[in-house]
């Protein structure tokens, strides 16, 4: 199965990077646009064929490796 | 006091730092696979700059994890003496052996240039052979050296005195948000800390650098003598 | 032959190819038969421009390369010298020109891959890397993201690898505007009694494949960069190769580990044409056969034919042949750093490669005519026009206000915001960082041995007189290395220039060579390494193309034997300012 | 509204990123890990209420600036 973590910083940590964007998105004239968050995502295959049992490894693997907990939050999707 | 430098797949400051130590203790320290499960005998590990793995998904992430970080640990909890730099610094956060993480540096660039830093206290091995309040010279090079703590954390660094080093003005006056003096951003314009016992010390930039007049100073050579005084020849 | 499901080979795909009617021709004579694919592929991309220099060859042979000091010249990986105590200096300066238009950070992250290869390859460790860097019109917007995307990707490759990025030039100017200009160069220290060349030798002897698996990366990358940027630029997109730094360090540490034992006959790294290349030269400089069985390439992505394989350009990759009895040693070695490590064929006495991919052989090429027979060509050139001559100087807007303009012309003005983003100091042996002496200086470790490093050209001096400016350039160089303090051993050099079917452009061409020539001569300055871009043309809105401005970029080296004598140019309070020279 | 936009490397283009990550994983004996690729993911707020829109300006962020078409795809969600 395909299992897609989402990581992104916890709310209240600053994000530079999202900063950045919507600072470069208002000078391409995407006026619209409000606050920007940025963060990364990491889709794997797992040899598995339980949806759940997959979504429950992608949260091992987020917990122990993909995210780190003192500044960043995490989803856990089954894709495919 | 016998060193010990750990190297992962993809550090590259290991050289330096052996430089560095070398100069000081006159003896060439010992070098130590990520993947070694024991430690020799020492008085000092350290985990140098590079870009372990990489530096892929986050610095240091997956350093943090490597076999010999468990005998690492170990000696931690042993009381022993550990200094980690730019890399090392991120590989001790992220295996929580200090706290806080470094980001991506605020204006998102790489940054290679000289910056002072100034020592929030004495009393360590170290920085004993400096004052508190001293402004020293040191190169830094990096991409992710923006420190964050949560509040409650960053409160904690502070009041128990666990700052090591700030960036700071060549007079030693501090301003956080002055990208010329902080300029990765960091909180507080940390860019150092202690652990609880004062035995481990991270930081970012790079005195091991400046050890050598030829090379531009001798700027960080009191980091590694002080080590020396403390620990032993 | 298995051609099956493939294209058929005719002059008009080998048109497509890059390959002209007439070279088209050769290839049927050469093979008596029409040739496989993958055979035409192998054809192509060594008779590149690219791969053969048949625009170049004739005028480099003009250049001299030769001195007391100098151990290897041109031909070999990089160019070697002495610098005493035992001690080699090898370096060379590379293009990435072309993809770095398409994809500005990892054509200039994969360029200064490239050029490290080329150094460590030969048993040197890398100690400091330089670029020169030329972009199009600040005020054109597609200049700002090529220059950050260039400078982010030669940091971010160069940082990671932990070689210091100690010096360089950039230079703007709206003939770049569609294709500047990515240079890099590496400077790397082997022992003298251990380096190692590309020459096959040893009948039976292993061939080893180690690094990075090879993907579907930049195929044909080798005769795209020799033909000009067209419409068709973007749909050549895909092909861009993206590098790996950390695979790259970790390749130095594994190669530099395995020289230190006696494994090693011949090594060469995959640059561009990956394989073929590699293979090609390889056995070819040691006048062997070479059998590739395909199959055991490690590979990233799935059914990949024959063809794509020979032409991936995928990065971080080398091939070696090694003694058969120290397959294991290097084997070990190579796990530790987890690498790939494949023995993907061995030599043979047949003077021919022989290429075997699912049980069929899908290239036999004999290798000396493949060499031989190499298209060279004498192009014709004309003289450029002499440029107007300048009016008598006059001053409208006073003298301070003039210096203000220069000092913030783009081309003037600090380059610290460059420089700043590469580790500049990693190694902890550079005694002169960027921005404070005419070369940039690095000592040798536990010597007292330094070495002083520049990249040095005036293009709109190349354009008002090639001669001249070529000369110019190499007597830049050789400046910049004396005002340190060190002796000038000598250059190595990155010829980039427009499209040589131009008469006008081969005339130019022609002209920066003499002036080199005649430089190099009246200095003692031999060429040793080098590198020729060709098609360097930006299209114009009403379609046609201009070349850019002559680019012959030199890269100087030089000694000093007492490194602690170094001089920068940091004024001393207690100094005067003395002017040498007429003005 | 909130848009999500994903980007991806290509298929075909190397990731080490994805390698490296998928390389640490087996170390820490998540042995089921198959292929592994990293992207990242931009989260916008943009000042408008009909989705069509938002996802229509989220597609036009990421061709201009978010993705790099030469050597990664994109996807855009609307996520509240
Ligand atoms: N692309 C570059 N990479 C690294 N260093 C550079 C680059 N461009 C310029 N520099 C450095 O900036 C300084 C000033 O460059 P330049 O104005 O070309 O000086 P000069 O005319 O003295 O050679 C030099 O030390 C040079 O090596």
């Amino acid at each position: 199965m395909k299992v897609r973590v989402t990581v992104m910083l916890k709310d209240g940590v600053l994000d530079p990077q999202g900063k950045a964007i919507a600072h470069a998105l208002h000078v391409l004239d995407f006026g619209s646009v409000g606050e920007v968050r940025a963060g990364r995502v990491i889709e794997l295959e797992i040899a598995e064929t339980d949806a759940d049992k997959a979504r429950a490894q992608g949260d091992a693997m987020a917990r122990a490796l993909l995210a780190n907990l003192v500044i960043e939050d995490f989803t856990v999707e089954v894709v495919a | 006091m016998k060193a010990g430098i750990v190297v992962f797949p993809g550090t590259n400051r290991e050289r330096d730092m052996a430089i560095a130590l070398k100069r000081v203790t006159g003896q060439a320290p010992a070098m130590l696979w990520h993947r070694d499960t024991t430690l020799p005998k020492l008085d000092l590990i350290v985990l140098p700059g590079g870009f372990s793995h990489g530096d892929y998904l986050r610095c240091g992430a997956m350093a943090a994890h490597a076999p010999l970080m468990a005998e690492v640990r170990a000696f931690a909890a042993a009381g022993g003496h550990i200094l980690g730099v730019c890399n090392g610094f991120q590989i001790l956060t992220e295996a929580q052996i200090l706290p806080g993480a470094l980001l991506r540096n605020a204006n998102l660039r790489f940054l290679s240039q000289d910056c002072h830093l100034r020592v929030e206290r004495a009393d360590t091995a170290f920085t004993r052979l400096w004052a508190k309040g001293d402004v020293f010279r040191t190169p830094m090079a990096h991409g992710d050296g923006n420190y964050v703590a949560d509040p409650a954390t960053i409160e904690r660094l502070e009041g128990e005195g666990r700052v090591a080093f700030r960036y700071a003005r060549p007079d030693g006056t501090v301003a956080a948000d002055d990208q010329a003096h902080n300029p990765n951003g960091s909180l507080n314009a940390i860019a150092g800390v202690f652990s609880e016992n004062l035995r481990i010390c991270g930081m970012m930039p790079h005195p091991e650098d400046l050890v050598d007049p030829l090379m531009g100073g001798e700027d960080g050579k009191p980091l590694f003598a002080g080590l020396v005084e403390a620990l032993g020849r | 032959m298995s051609n099956a499901g493939q294209k058929t080979v005719d002059e008009a795909l080998a048109r497509e190819f890059g390959l002209t009617a007439d070279e088209y021709g050769n290839v049927l004579s050469i093979m008596g038969r029409t040739p496989s694919l993958t055979e035409l592929g192998i054809f192509s991309v060594m008779w590149s421009e690219h791969c053969s220099y048949k625009s170049s060859r004739v005028w480099l042979k003009t250049l001299p390369t030769t001195a007391p000091w100098v151990i290897h010249g041109p031909g070999e990986n990089a160019g070697v010298v002495d610098i005493g105590q035992g001690l080699a200096a090898i370096f060379k300066m590379e293009s990435h020109n072309h993809p770095s238009f398409i994809e500005p950070y990892q054509g200039a992250a994969t360029g200064v891959g490239g050029i490290l290869r080329d150094v460590f390859t030969m048993g040197a460790r890398p100690v400091a890397n330089l670029n020169a860097l030329r972009f199009g019109d600040p005020a054109n917007p597609q200049t700002r993201r090529i220059v950050d995307g260039v400078v982010r990707g030669v940091g971010g490759y160069g940082n990671c690898v932990g070689v210091p990025t100690v010096g360089g030039e950039v230079n703007f100017h709206p003939s770049y505007d569609g294709n500047p200009l990515v240079n890099a160069m590496t400077v790397g220290v082997a022992r003298q009694d251990r380096i190692f060349l590309s020459a096959a030798a040893g009948l039976g002897n292993p061939v080893i494949y180690v690094g990075s698996s090879t993907g579907r990366d930049g195929i044909h990358g080798a005769t795209m960069s020799s033909s000009e940027f067209d419409e068709d630029a973007l749909a050549k997109r895909p092909t861009v190769q993206v590098g790996d730094p950390f695979v790259e360090k970790l390749l130095i540490e594994a190669c530099l580990e395995l020289m230190a034992t006696d494994a090693i006959v011949a090594i060469q790294d995959m640059g561009a044409a990956g394989l073929t290349s590699s293979s090609v030269e390889m056995a070819g400089k040691g006048g062997v056969g070479i059998d590739l069985d395909l199959d055991a390439v490690p590979q990233r992505e799935r059914g990949m034919s024959a063809y794509e394989m020979m032409l991936s350009e995928s990065q971080e990759r080398m091939l070696m042949v090694l003694r058969p009895d120290r397959t294991d040693v290097a084997r070990t070695i190579f796990e530790k750093w987890e690498l790939e490590f494949a023995v993907i064929g061995h030599l043979t006495d047949t003077g021919r490669i022989v290429v075997r991919h699912k049980g069929a052989v899908e290239a036999d090429i004999p290798l000396a005519p493949l060499a031989d027979q190499a298209p060279l060509y004498h192009r014709p050139t004309a003289p450029s026009p002499a440029p107007a001559p300048l009016g008598p100087v006059t001053d409208p807007v006073g003298t301070e206000r003039a210096l203000m303009h220069l000092i913030g012309s783009p081309d003037i003005a600090s380059r610290a915001w460059v420089y700043n983003q590469y580790d500049s100091t990693v190694g902890g042996q550079t005694v002169r960082r960027p921005g404070s002496a005419d070369a940039a200086i690095v000592k040798i470790d536990d010597t007292s041995i330094g070495l002083a490093l520049t990249t040095d050209c005036t293009p709109r001096y190349c354009r008002a007189d090639a001669r001249t400016g070529g000369a110019q350039a190499v007597a830049e160089a050789w400046r910049n290395i004396t005002a340190t303090g060190a002796r000038p051993l000598a250059v190595t050099d990155n010829l980039n220039f427009g499209n040589p079917e131009k008469p006008e452009v081969m005339g130019q061409f022609a002209a920066a060579i003499e002036g080199m020539g005649d430089a190099c001569r009246a200095l003692d300055f031999p060429v040793v390494s080098g590198n020729v871009s060709l098609y360097n043309e930006t299209r114009t809105p009403d379609g046609t193309t201009t070349a850019i401005l002559p680019t012959p970029a030199i890269g100087g080296l030089g000694v000093l034997e007492d490194v602690s004598q170094a001089i920068g140019y940091g004024m001393q309070d207690d100094c005067d300012l003395i002017l040498v020279g007429e003005t």
